[in-house]
């Protein structure tokens, strides 16, 4: 078997790899992660794919494990494809903590530390019926695409929970290729065909912004109720300026930072808790600023 | 025979059975959903959905003709988006949503420059040293959206100025998006100086015989660099209106723009070995896909289906095109 | 003798491991058809590439009007006023003749249009057509891309393309090969028209009557090297055959 | 004389100076990280995360040197894997994870007819009705993908027998990787198929000049169908292949491995206007690439500058090429 | 007369509003070399693809052996026994000369390898060496792509490629018109040669002495018809000059 990586690396280095780079939810957990990492004394690094994909993800992992850190933090971008190199970062003694996203198989990782998705899915749901009120209507979610398996959980959730409310028919989901000018043209393209539609779920920050704008194109902004997924700079402002009725923001910079607690106890023999659920919430307008702490950062 | 000769020359045109294709295709989603899909809404949508990858297509238009490929037009339109975002908030306190016309022009003149800067180098790189336009451009694919990347730090910008995105991005002019008015005026001066002037007809020389082209004292090396100039250039413009559209320069969600907008060129009737093509054709080439897309959201085809859907007709119409042309030349 | 009007001594022409030009000289004088001949690949159109900017020499001198002169682009030997009918023709293929014929030079329309770069399609077709009247080519529709026409048709174009232009020198790599006995006749009356008018011309030509029929001088090349020069006049069809197959060298050549 | 001549047989073939850029850059890398980069797990690792890639690109070498272009690899590749998984399940119950060689095997033929018929629908297409290969290969581009997803209801497919992965995905044979011999075995044989053999000097051929080709009595249309219809099969490999070192039937992930296949190829040297090419400069083209991205992440480049640094290299990589070729034909 | 080896009639062929065959008829006999002429543009090579599989008529018959056949692609008409020199030449031209002259009819290796498609690269090489030489071509590095050739090279080899491989049938559409003097003696040689053998040769040439040296018969093409029909040796090149321009007409032709 391939993986036979002989001598040993820096124990004193930890490496994030997100699923993908440039995305304020990752951005802010390397913030949370640089921070925690670096005052424990830790040389840091981040290498992140070009795309929340495995098999970009997979050259990356055995790239780093080539170089032998302490710990790796790693979000995985496919709860099986990712199993075959991480375990190859297990089997040569670097502390594996899986962060936001987790793997099927639960041998590999010391700890993992993540939210819901389909949990989100459900609270977004929740949220949109009670923005709606009594009022009946067309729901759409624009997904990004078929496959990927956070966004594809996060409009399952949202499928199961929004069927609980009678007044919201659900017309189903539109993929997006994360286009945000497809999600503008299948926003405006459901208006047409629907045009009772009062509710949309985009399931991430590029299907929440070409929705934003193909409902402003439509002068349709606020008579449908947008919820929005995560809480990107741009996404805050757009709940100010009330492009936005929702959004559902995990807790990225806490997931940094709790990574990085569980690798150091691994790394030192103390106790570490296999599993770390952290919080999910649901913004609106009217609690926007007492959530602060939920916001996403574009730099540290 | 006045008449019947304009008929002639109609039916002549290479343009008229992929027009044709378009039609039908409006036609059929017309009769299948009426309400929604003959509406003013509906109409106005898709062509604001269209306006940017058309304007980018009119310059991969001039670069297919000349037989070379443009694979960065995309990540120059990020590039240009957020370089013009990022120039426009410098100026205006660092959150340029309340700026007035002055920052907008100096926003689009950063765009328009950005542009050009990547333009320049993918035509020098290809005119002068004869590098193959597809590891050039692929090049500058990779590196304008890093360049991006870098400078934004990874992420998206905005702070868009309220007066650009409500007038460019949102405003109608007699009913008329001002959006496709800017893409429509690009494309018809687009079309007239390919099919009108010089610099037209030399796009074409150089993509049906280069060597001839420049035995004939065309000058081909400087003719190329202005070619894919002005590819970058439409594309800084492309990446100006998107940031008016969406009100944010995205960095991600522009992968696949290059292959759209030669897939319009070329579903327009231009080879990719050069040499013949028009513009009109890329406008029917965009429209398209872009119908089919609209389209089968509104009647309700399972998402699955789409893509294979969009497949079918696309091969279909180019088939339908192809056979009615060849059939035309037979007579 | 005048000054020759351009003398390009021993020019050396290397394609990778094959040698085209070995130290080739060639001269023309204003006002004389000089013929240019030489077996299948002694490299004639490789000499004519090299004074006519396409390809650059690996050694040697070009004089134009006793100057020393670079040619490194068609453009430079264009402005010197030099055209050239290449074997291969170089045409663009998928344009009309009209827009061969014009092309690099366009016609623009008059006025504000012009200068915008506006063409003037119809005056180019005009006065294309009466070019090809002129040579007695016969084209059935004048839009149809040349690379419809026959053989002949296309060879037809590419010839009257040059004389419309040229001012000094016309390099004429076998115009008459593909054309029919109206045509090549025409075409003759024009290098002589073309030679009246002070001008020099360049013939290579594999046929031996026409080159007597309408050169002054002849130029033999052998093997990359020019071997012997003829006075027309004085020459015979089987002189010329000896020196191109080595049968018959001259000293000073 | 005689290893003058062999020497300079070496200089002149096309593939030397490419080949020099690749030992350059690992030579650098390993200069600057030699206890990370010259060791056997590195060698392996890159290796193995290259073979799927070299499988496509050896069936996409055939496809451009005929002058062609296929799209659709990338897609194929991804409905194989899903056929065949969503076969071998079936046939074990429902997860075939513990099933046996006798399931695997009826996996691998799923995986290759699946992969033969996308292939034949291309070649049909674009032999029998002479479409051009880019629309007709953007069409199953997205109709592989759709079919796909229509078939797994839009989610990866798991339930990779174990017997499968452990021996083709992650075994090695004489610490050489199950994966890496099958890829070398399909590029030795596809570099003596178009070296050596009758049919490809056809494929030379029809890419030089179709015309010629066709009036020469090589059977065009039946020789680009098997072209097409061997890059689909080598896809359809390649998705069995990424099938077991995965240990999952991924759908998403595969929208790039068409560009990269292509770039891949010009690249080594084929051009895009057919002709001319190899398939020893395709696998140079592959690792060049794979070679930078592996480096950058073990010297910890910046995520922003890599892909900044990938395309500077490759032009610069090309640029090199092309002029010592031309210094060499000079000569 | 014995039963013409191929009989054309009344052939049409139109592109688009262009009529390049306007009733055509064309007959030859086996053992002998009729010659097609014509003026620019008349139809010839036209009539040549129809007759070769490239192009397909829009309407008229084709005998063969007397009996009629569909050529409807190039492969049908080699199956014929037909082989043809296309004045576009139709080489490949990123191959070298060998390749193209065994160009869909490659030698393999013997025994397995062969079965296998291996091809016999140095007996293709060694045998095409030959042919060349056999037509007086030299070449400077028969390891060249063909596309690299002198023009006259490259005709050369098609008009090997022609010879080597026909058994009933040689169309040579202007075999002659790029060759130099001692190359176009040999290729007449070989089309003597051929037709002795008992082939018959289809000669398109715009030389007219060169067509009644080595014509028997001549067949004159006019605005996409046949207009005239003559003996070689009795007639002259101002009666084949008047045929072509519309001078002089034939009845029965
Ligand atoms: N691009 C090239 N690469 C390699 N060899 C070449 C190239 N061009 C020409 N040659 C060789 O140089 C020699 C001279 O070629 P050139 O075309 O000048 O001959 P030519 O005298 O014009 O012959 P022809 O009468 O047949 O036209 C030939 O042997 C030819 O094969
Ligand atoms: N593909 C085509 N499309 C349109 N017109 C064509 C095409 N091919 C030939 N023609 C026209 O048909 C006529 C006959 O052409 P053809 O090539 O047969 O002439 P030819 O007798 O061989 O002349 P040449 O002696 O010049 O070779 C010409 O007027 C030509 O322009
Ligand atoms: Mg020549
Ligand atoms: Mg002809």
């Amino acid at each position: 078997q391939i993986g036979d990586t002989g001598g040993p690396g820096d124990a004193k280095k930890m490496v994030l790899i997100p699923g993908v780079a440039a995305e304020p939810f990752y951005i802010s957990m390397e913030c949370g992660f640089r921070e925690a990492a670096s005052a424990a004394g830790y040389a840091v690094d981040v290498q992140a794919p070009a795309k929340f994909d495995a098999t970009q993800q997979t050259p990356i992992v055995t790239g780093v494990l080539a170089d032998k850190p302490g710990a790796v933090l790693i979000a995985p971008t496919d709860d099986k494809a990712m199993a075959g190199p991480m375990r190859q970062l297990k089997d040569a003694g670097i502390k594996v903590v899986e962060v936001d996203t987790k793997l099927e198989d639960t041998s590999i990782a010391s700890s993992t530390i993540s939210s819901d998705n389909e949990q989100g899915g459900r609270l977004a749901a929740r949220t949109l019926a009670e923005l709606v009120g009594g009022k009946a209507g067309s729901v759409l979610v624009l997904n990004t695409k078929a496959g990927t398996s956070t966004t594809d959980a996060r409009a399952a959730g949202f499928e199961e929970e929004i069927g609980k409310h009678p007044n919201l028919r659900y017309v189903g989901q539109q993929y997006t290729d994360n286009e945000p000018d497809q999600a503008a043209s299948k926003v405006t393209a459901t208006l047409s065909a629907n045009p009772d539609l009062i509710g949309v779920f985009a399931t991430n920050l590029n299907t929440g912004e070409g929705a934003a704008t193909g409902l402003r194109n439509a002068g349709r902004t606020g008579a449908v109720n947008l919820v929005g997924f995560d809480a990107s700079p741009k996404q805050v402002e757009d709940l100010r300026g009330g492009a936005v009725q929702a959004l559902i923001a995990q807790d990225p910079t806490t997931i940094g930072r709790t990574g990085v607690e569980q690798a150091i106890a691994a790394l030192e023999g103390e106790p570490v808790r296999r599993d770390v659920e952290t919080d999910l919430v649901a913004l609106t307008k009217a609690d926007l600023e007492a959530n602060s702490k939920y916001f996403y950062k574009q730099r540290c | 025979m006045k008449p019947r000769a304009g008929l002639r020359r109609l039916a002549g045109a290479n343009t008229l059975w992929i027009a044709v294709v378009l039609l039908v295709l409006i036609a059929v989603f017309g009769a299948l959903r009426p309400d929604a899909v003959l509406t003013v809404f509906t109409v106005q949508t898709t062509l604001v959905e269209t306006s940017v990858l058309l304007v980018l297509s009119v310059g991969m238009t001039y670069v297919v003709v000349t037989a070379g490929i443009d694979l960065s037009v995309g990540s120059v339109l990020v590039f240009s988006g957020v370089t013009s975002a990022m120039a426009m908030n410098a100026l205006h306190g660092g959150d340029a949503t309340t700026a007035g016309w002055g920052v907008v022009l100096v926003g689009l003149l950063v765009a328009l420059v950005s542009g050009a800067a990547w333009g320049l180098v993918n035509g020098l790189l290809i005119a002068r040293t004869g590098l193959p336009p597809l590891i050039v451009t692929l090049g500058s694919f990779g590196a304008a959206l890093g360049a991006g990347q870098l400078i934004s730090d990874g992420s998206n910008v905005a702070g868009v100025p309220d007066v650009l995105s409500d007038t460019l991005g949102t405003g109608t002019w007699f009913g008329v998006p001002n959006l496709v008015l800017v893409a429509a005026a690009v494309t018809a001066v687009g079309a007239l100086v390919l099919g009108a002037t010089a610099f037209g007809r030399h796009t074409y020389a150089i993509g049906s015989n280069e060597e001839a082209a420049r035995r004939a004292g065309i000058p081909v090396t400087r003719h190329l660099v202005r070619v894919y100039l002005l590819a970058g250039v439409l594309a800084g413009l492309a990446g100006f209106m998107a940031l008016a559209y969406f009100r944010v320069a995205s960095i991600t969600g522009h992968d696949t723009d290059n292959l759209n907008a030669i897939a319009a060129v070329v579903l327009g009737g231009t080879s990719l070995f050069g040499g013949a093509g028009s513009v009109v054709g890329t406008v029917l080439g965009v429209f398209i896909p872009a119908v089919l897309r609209k389209g089968f959201v509104i009647v309700g085809v399972n998402v699955y289906w789409q893509p294979i859907a969009v497949a079918l007709v696309l091969v279909a119409a180019v088939w339908f095109d192809q056979s009615r042309r060849k059939a035309r030349d037979r007579r | 003798m005048a000054l020759p009007l351009l003398d390009a001594r021993e020019l050396v022409k290397h394609y990778g491991n094959v040698e085209a030009l070995r130290g080739a000289s060639f001269t023309a004088h204003a006002g004389e058809v000089v013929a240019l001949v030489g077996d299948n690949g002694a490299g004639k159109s490789t000499l004519v590439k090299c004074l006519s900017g396409v390809a650059r020499p690996d050694s040697g001198t070009i004089l134009f009007d006793g100057a020393p002169v670079a040619l490194d682009s068609p453009v430079s030997a264009r402005e010197l006023g030099i055209e050239t009918v290449y074997q291969d023709l170089a045409v663009a293929p998928d344009l009309d003749p009209a827009a061969n014929l014009f092309l690099g030079r366009e016609l623009r329309r008059p006025g504000l249009l012009g200068r915008l770069g506006v063409l003037d399609k119809r005056e180019m077709r005009r006065r294309a057509v009466a070019s090809f009247h002129e040579l007695g080519v016969t084209l059935p529709d004048v839009d149809v891309p040349i690379g419809a026409l026959s053989g002949g048709q296309r060879q037809s174009v590419a010839v009257a393309r040059s004389v419309v232009w040229a001012s000094r020198l016309v390099f004429m790599d076998e115009p008459t090969a593909a054309l029919g006995v109206v045509q090549r006749e025409r075409v003759l009356d024009v290098i002589r028209r073309v030679r009246d008018q002070g001008m020099a011309v360049v013939l290579i030509s594999h046929n031996m009557p026409e080159v007597l029929a309408v050169a002054d001088r002849v130029e033999v090349l052998r093997l990359g090297r020019r071997v012997a020069r003829f006075d027309a006049a004085a020459t015979t069809v089987e002189e010329l055959v000896g020196a191109m197959t080595g049968a018959l060298t001259q000293e000073d050549a």
